[in-house]
């Protein structure tokens, strides 16, 4: 099994972490192959980051997305710069705060942003809510996968908070999410 | 005029974090050239490599965008091959006291009609904040991850020893002195040294928990100390407290200068 | 008599605003507030809070010159700037100097 | 044993540094080199190392090869623009024979071009980059794992060697990140020390190799710059001496090129041969995947320089190769020198990959 | 009318730069190249124009390339090691397309080397030492006469091609003293401006060179070493951008080659073809002079860069090609590229000019 | 121990013109250093290009001669990785303070624990004689035909205001004086900066008609003045001489110094 | 005709000023095809210097000495280096208050530096006047290119005394200097 | 009683000596004069005028470390050196100090 994630939002939003946690979870874990790559530049100061990841059971060679299956969108600028030509088949993850458009492919709502301020008090975290919901609704990974990977990225005395954030990411994905 | 009118507002935004204090050296810098009543034909903008030094890329004058560095050697040569323009540098503290420790000195020692404008940040802030020679003892960064145990440079001391004919200090928490301060510069014939010591939020903030820019201005509000301030306090044998941030004017002078005009 | 002295405006460019809210530090008249809604980039910009009170808006076009202007000096993004409008209605301004 | 890791290729470069006993390393921020110089700056200090952060390029090699002498392994990371700084000084390592590892994560140029996109545009620059006549190994890595396996390699061979070694990465192999397998232990070519009693510092031994006389160990040697004869002595206006030297310094890294080049051959019998080295050797490996019928093969250099002129020789039905770079054609320009086939040189600028399609498609027409 | 005088080539080349117009040199000192910068100080505040020693040899190209867009006529002098030093900002040169003129009087290398002895070995550096792909063109005198002409030339050609344009002259070639007429006026091409309206500063016209937007002449350009647009705006991340701009910088020399590339063919029936450039040029001629009968041909490079590749097949006849160099074969490489006859390189390193007779032995042998 | 015993006696007679004053320097350094009881495999020497950087040459110890102006950066690598060698340089006014002006200044900031022995010759001797920055306003040299017009650096006042622990000047005339300044920067951690005004009767003689060892060593006789009594003079508010040189320890101090061993 | 002369003596004996005198007065005035070369290098202070002119009808190509016939030597250690090994129909002039050996070819003994110190009273033109007797012995360029070459090439104010030097080294030739 | 101390003797290597003639200069002792005749090289060599007199010719030995040596140390052609010799005739010598 392949698949290619790509995920988008601002700079600021862990969008990078998230790919790294997922690529983590997918090589260490669960013991695939795996490649993360990203975009660099100074334009990624405060304009839309994107993270990549493969995931193959197979070797893989060529480094760089050639056709995502799966999306996490975390602002609207990267649900129009990327989001918008996901393929019908796709999946996409997106955060409900902020992105207003709908893709063409079957996706999931999910309001990380308000949830994580709200909830669990740390806005920051809204990018860990996505990734449990992402890895929920796609099962791209496994889930003991991404807790394990998840513990070992986030800074040390945050374990507790980011853990019920992939939780409550994993819960608005059962309660329901997709649009 | 006002400043506003010298940007090339059709690349604004710029490329800065928010609240990084490049921004409002710029401002300042082009407060006082508009008000020396020069034409944009006049002047001409200089930079190395750095966040701070792609500062003249949003001016609509003629500039030039060097390599890391070595902008006042470029500046060498405008000058000296067209006196009639006004040549003013925009360079970082590893930009100017790193790589181009060099230049900078022999610029200041020759005392070229020159106006450098340094925004010292403490850091490399382009490459993602890395340790600059101005990096205060103990400050951490991505290649201080222990806190910077180097002697960091005094900057205007330096242009001073090396023969720099107008030298202050000041912070983008001081607009209007900053502003009066370039103009000084400007005015004055011979290398003028206009030192601002500028908060990155993103480069040594992060890594020193200064992510917030109002606790940098705090800083700059409640650490500086005027340097008539801190003269009297050294004769009256009184300590200068180590984390002041002396500003000011240090020197203006008149020793000779190479490359002015007429 | 300040009836005919045409005034100026305090607009905040939306698309050049980051954010740092460096102008609500500054401004003596607390005429900036910090924002609370991101726009659509992400940014919270700030709020005006009776920019009429700015000196700036009022004098500005008077006295030909820029009048305080230190949140335009300080703002690093070159997003705050005066607009020629009609007349604020003065009635409402006490000038404060 | 191994252990698996989650690296960024810079990050595994510093790590396969440090494996190898990597004890000095001196730089100079620069993108999208500088993770290499943060890892070093966290690790050495702790290793009983040291990173020191020069004033610029030119001071970085230098205290590079400082330290050399004094017999640690030493090692320098950058991109373009400061390897166009080090050019002076690198010349200086080849000329005195000091061994040093130089990374160079290669971002678009000329000039400060885009630099946080990948290219291959130094290559030549390595091997040229310098006055005069002399030689260098340059190794290029197209994963994680060989940006380990490839900077540990590079150590042993400045020692063996006693020659500046290049890593030509470039972003996208030192920005990726990729599971990879972290030996307990490395294979370490050790410095062949000069302790044989009479020998002459820079005599060399049948290899073109001279011992190393270490510094603070009674060699009392002389290292200059300056052509010099065996003793290390200063000679600047004998002919035969410069010829020797300087002929010597090529020959042996030119003369063990079948020692020193590595490179991989898949489909020895194909008519169309993809020719690669680093990240695009990624783009040709999906090509030979996603088209297996098709019997492209592929000769993919681990070593650039030397360059293996006998490699593509493997491919003895070839009719083409087919050469994608991130430059204008660098190494293309040097297999031209070395076969009667056409080369055609795809040449990629801007900072992405090849992609697999369109490498097909100009097999495709060859074929 | 013209001069006669007795000069000295470095001499003759500081008055070719006067006589071309030249008003700004920045220098640093080097053996063999100082007599240039001197006679630059001595001649230029005479002149109105500017000399300055810099503090090295990055800040006299630095200062050179910045007096450049004030519209003058701008030089540096070096020697190797300086050579080395300036690559990152001819590299900028390149990118921002700024005319300059840059004279290596080459000396024995690597590092230090041999400073008074004579060398070509800086050949392939002047090609392809600063990091990325771009292209820049090389003269190569052999007299005191060329030292001169080929001086002002130089000039043209970066002005014509807004380009770093390399003198690259040897140690015999600068000290050697030779009668040479000097003419009252040169031919000049100025350097097209931009007056258009509206046109933007790096908008290339046909040839591909874009017009020179002079600084303080109201066109407000932006200069950056950054990969830029048309207008000059930094474009970091488009690789469009960065692809059409890299492509147009060599391609505005390597597709102007035909009307770029000098070179003299003596004998074209020739079997045994001499190829050269420089002093070694002088060995040749010396060959076909004391062996007429041999019917040897000679193939003089006057720009070594950009290569002539056709001009090799202005030998039918040629069975082979025999390069005499002052280094390791450093552009027997290049010939090695674009001809399927043997190439027999002749390195020679210390300094010495190739015998006559050494030579003639090699052709003898071929023969 | 005898000096002499250190060098390199099979390379002499040195390739310095008659009546130079680096061998002199030489010899006072060696004096110094074998006074200090060290064993020639605790000591090396490193230089950068020029004549005087050839000194190393001629010492029997390990020794680089590196490139043109970056003897320092070469000798950071040297002392870091191998604090327990003392390390010593010997520079000249063109490789130190023109291109080498950055690794200088940046070596005292550091204030790494090496010794430097500059011989200020106020020219570059090796290639010629052309000026430098420390030629005298309006003495001549191949690059200054019409007399050199730049301020010249004091190279101890930059070494001091860029941070080195010791600085003290002196002349070949001065033997015992000189070697007992080497001696005590020997003794300093940190870095030690040691100038030695020396004629060059080649390079600088010649243009500036000294080409007459005993006139130049007349003027180091005559015009020298000490330290001590060049502030003395300054505080009772004379002037002292502007071709005066003054000579003496500068300043020996106590700052923070990198690669100290033990 | 073409002519090959080496000049050999210590430095400071102006050995490279009197080969770009001969050069040019060859060149300039006699409208010679002329090459002048000379070894540079640290080790030309106070060692042996030389210097090299090639003086011809036709075009010259290569330019460094082939087969020298002229040679003028003012020191013994320029003897020993280049002198010794003049072919037999060679010409040598030397100085012979420095040079002790004799060569195996006509040679000429001119005490140039003797007559420089005690007649002219500046030793320092023992160089021109050793010129002076070269091109006598040889006539290798006209006398007058030699006098317009030298008074062009030397110091201003000191024009009369090196014609008076080159006149003394003629005569020195005339008196019978041959060895 | 001085008379078992062995000497030495003060000696130019005339291979290295370039005549510059600063020993002339700075001896106390003016035991070097400056030279007339150039040697082989061209070097015109100072004499020595009663180099006895030197106090470390007479002393070194007796005191273990150099005396004076002033002319040594400013030798920058290294060619002034001390040699074992037999005891000169002492009673020439007055000891002056
Ligand atoms: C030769 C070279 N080396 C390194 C770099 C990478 N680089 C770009 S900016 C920079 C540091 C900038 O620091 P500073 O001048 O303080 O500017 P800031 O970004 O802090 O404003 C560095 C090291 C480069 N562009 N060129
Ligand atoms: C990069 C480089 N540039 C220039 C030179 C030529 N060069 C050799 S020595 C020297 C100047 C030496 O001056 P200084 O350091 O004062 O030494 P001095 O000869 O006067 O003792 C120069 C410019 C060089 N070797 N390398
Ligand atoms: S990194 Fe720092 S200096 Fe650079 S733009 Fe951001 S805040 Fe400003
Ligand atoms: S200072 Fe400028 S950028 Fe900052 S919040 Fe105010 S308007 Fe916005
Ligand atoms: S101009 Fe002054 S008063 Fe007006 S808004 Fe700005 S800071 Fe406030
Ligand atoms: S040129 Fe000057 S510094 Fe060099 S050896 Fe001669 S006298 Fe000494
Ligand atoms: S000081 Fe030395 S070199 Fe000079 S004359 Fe005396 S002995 Fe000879
Ligand atoms: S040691 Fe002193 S007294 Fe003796 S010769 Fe030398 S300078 Fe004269
Ligand atoms: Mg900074
Ligand atoms: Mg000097």
């Amino acid at each position: 099994m392949r698949h290619e994630i790509l995920l988008s939002g601002f700079g600021g939003q862990g969008i990078i972490l998230s790919s790294v946690i997922l690529g983590r979870a997918a090589a260490i874990y669960d013991l695939k192959h795996v490649i993360q790559t990203q975009v660099y530049g100074p334009e990624a100061r405060g304009g839309a980051s994107m993270g990549g990841v493969i995931i193959d059971d197979e070797p893989i060679h060529y480094p760089k997305l050639r056709r995502p299956d799966i999306y996490l969108i975390m602002s609207q600028e990267g649900f129009e710069r990327y989001g918008a030509k996901a393929e019908a088949g796709a999946v996409m993850v997106l955060d409900s705060d902020l992105v207003q458009s709908r893709p063409g492919c079957r996706y999931f709502e999910v309001p990380a942003t308000s949830v994580a301020k709200k909830e669990l008090g740390k806005v920051i975290v809204a990018n860990i809510v996505m990734l449990g919901a992402l890895v929920r609704a796609t099962g791209v990974v496994s889930e003991g996968a991404i807790e394990r990977a998840t513990l070992e990225s986030v800074p040390k005395g945050t374990e507790e908070l980011n853990l019920k954030a992939l939780k409550r990411g994993r819960e608005l994905i059962i309660m329901g999410g997709e649009g | 005029m006002n400043f506003l009118e010298w940007y090339r507002v059709d690349r604004l935004p710029s490329i800065f974090c928010a609240g990084c204090g490049i921004g409002t050296v710029i401002n300042c810098t082009l407060s006082a050239v508009t008000s020396m009543g020069w034409r944009r034909n006049d002047v001409v903008f200089l930079s190395g490599i750095g966040c701070s030094s792609r500062a003249p890329g949003y001016i609509r004058t003629d500039s030039l965008h060097t390599t890391h560095g070595r902008a006042l050697a470029f500046a060498t040569g405008v000058k000296l091959a067209e006196p009639r323009l006004n040549v003013i540098l925009f360079t970082g503290d590893g930009d100017l006291a790193a790589i181009g420790g060099n230049h900078f000195i022999h610029a200041c020692r020759r005392n070229i009609d020159l106006t450098v404008v340094c925004v010292n940040n403490y850091i490399y802030g382009m490459t993602g904040g890395q340790g600059s020679p101005t990096t205060p003892v103990g400050a951490r960064s991505s290649t201080t991850p222990y806190g910077s145990t180097e002697t960091p440079f005094d900057l205007s001391e330096l242009a001073m020893a090396a023969g720099a004919n107008y030298v202050s200090r000041w912070t983008p928490y001081h607009t209007k002195e900053l502003t009066a301060a370039v103009k000084a510069g400007l005015e004055t014939p011979g290398l003028s040294f206009i030192e601002v010591m500028t908060q990155c939020p993103t480069g040594y903030g992060r890594a020193n928990r200064l992510r917030d820019v109002k606790e940098f201005m705090e800083i700059f509000r409640m650490r500086s100390m005027l340097k008539q301030k801190a003269d009297r306090l050294l004769k009256e044998g009184k300590p200068v407290p180590p984390d002041a941030i002396v500003i000011g004017e240090f020197v203006r002078r008149s020793r000779p200068v190479m490359g002015r005009r007429g | 008599m300040v009836k005919d002295v045409p005034c100026m405006r305090l607009v905040i460019d939306e698309n050049r605003c980051k954010g740092c809210n460096l102008c609500v530090l500054v401004c003596p008249y607390k005429i900036f507030r910090e924002g609370k809604k991101p726009n659509r980039k992400g940014i919270v910009v700030p709020e005006l809070d009776r920019p009429e009170r700015c000196p700036n808006c009022r004098l500005r076009q008077l006295y030909g010159r820029t009048i305080c202007g230190l949140c335009q000096l300080i703002c690093p993004d070159q997003a705050i700037d005066w607009i020629g409008e009609e007349p604020y209605e003065h009635m409402k301004v006490a000038i404060e100097y | 044993m191994t252990m698996r890791r989650f690296l960024q290729g810079n990050i595994a470069c510093a790590e396969g540094a440090i494996a190898a006993g990597c004890r000095f390393f001196a730089g100079y921020p620069i993108t999208p080199s500088t993770e290499v110089a943060e890892h070093m700056a966290e690790r050495l200090p702790k290793m009983g190392g040291t990173f020191i952060q020069m004033e610029d390029e030119i001071a970085s090699i230098a205290a590079v090869i400082g330290a050399s002498w004094t017999g640690k392994r030493a090692m320098t990371a950058t991109s373009g623009p400061g390897l166009s700084l080090m050019m002076e000084n690198i010349g200086y390592a080849a000329m005195t024979e000091t061994p040093c590892v130089i990374v160079d994560i290669q971002r678009g140029g000329p000039s400060t071009g885009q630099p946080t996109m990948a290219s291959q545009g130094d290559m030549l620059q390595a091997r040229f980059g310098s006055h005069g006549d002399y030689s260098i190994i340059a190794l290029s890595p197209s994963g994680v794992q060989e940006m380990y396996e490839m900077t540990v390699h590079a150590f042993n061979m400045a020692d063996r060697y006693r020659i500046p070694v290049f890593l030509m990465a470039d972003e996208i192999v030192g920005h990726m990140r990729e599971p990879m397998e972290v030996p307990d232990s490395v294979l370490i070519i050790q410095r062949r020390l000069l302790e044989e009693e009479g020998r002459k510092p820079f005599e060399p031994r049948e290899d073109l190799v001279p011992d190393f006389p270490l510094f603070g160990h009674g060699h009392f040697v002389h290292v200059t710059g300056l052509t010099h004869d065996e003793r290390g002595y200063p000679s600047t206006s004998n002919p035969e001496v410069h010829e020797r030297l300087v002929k010597r310094l090529v020959q042996k890294v030119e003369g063990a090129r079948r020692e020193i080049a590595m490179f991989d051959v898949v489909n020895p019998d194909a008519e169309v041969v993809f020719v690669s080295y680093g990240a695009p050797s990624r783009s040709v490996q999906q090509v030979l995947h996603d088209f297996p019928g098709e019997g492209f093969g592929h000769l993919r250099l681990k070593t650039p320089w030397p360059f293996p002129e006998w490699a593509p020789g493997r491919f003895e039905n070839a009719k083409t190769f087919i050469f994608p770079e991130l430059n204008m054609g660098q190494m293309a320009r040097e297999l031209e020198r070395h076969v009667d086939q056409p080369v055609i040189s795809v040449p990629k600028l801007g900072g992405a990959l090849h992609s697999p399609e369109e490498l097909a498609k100009v097999a495709m027409e060859e074929r």
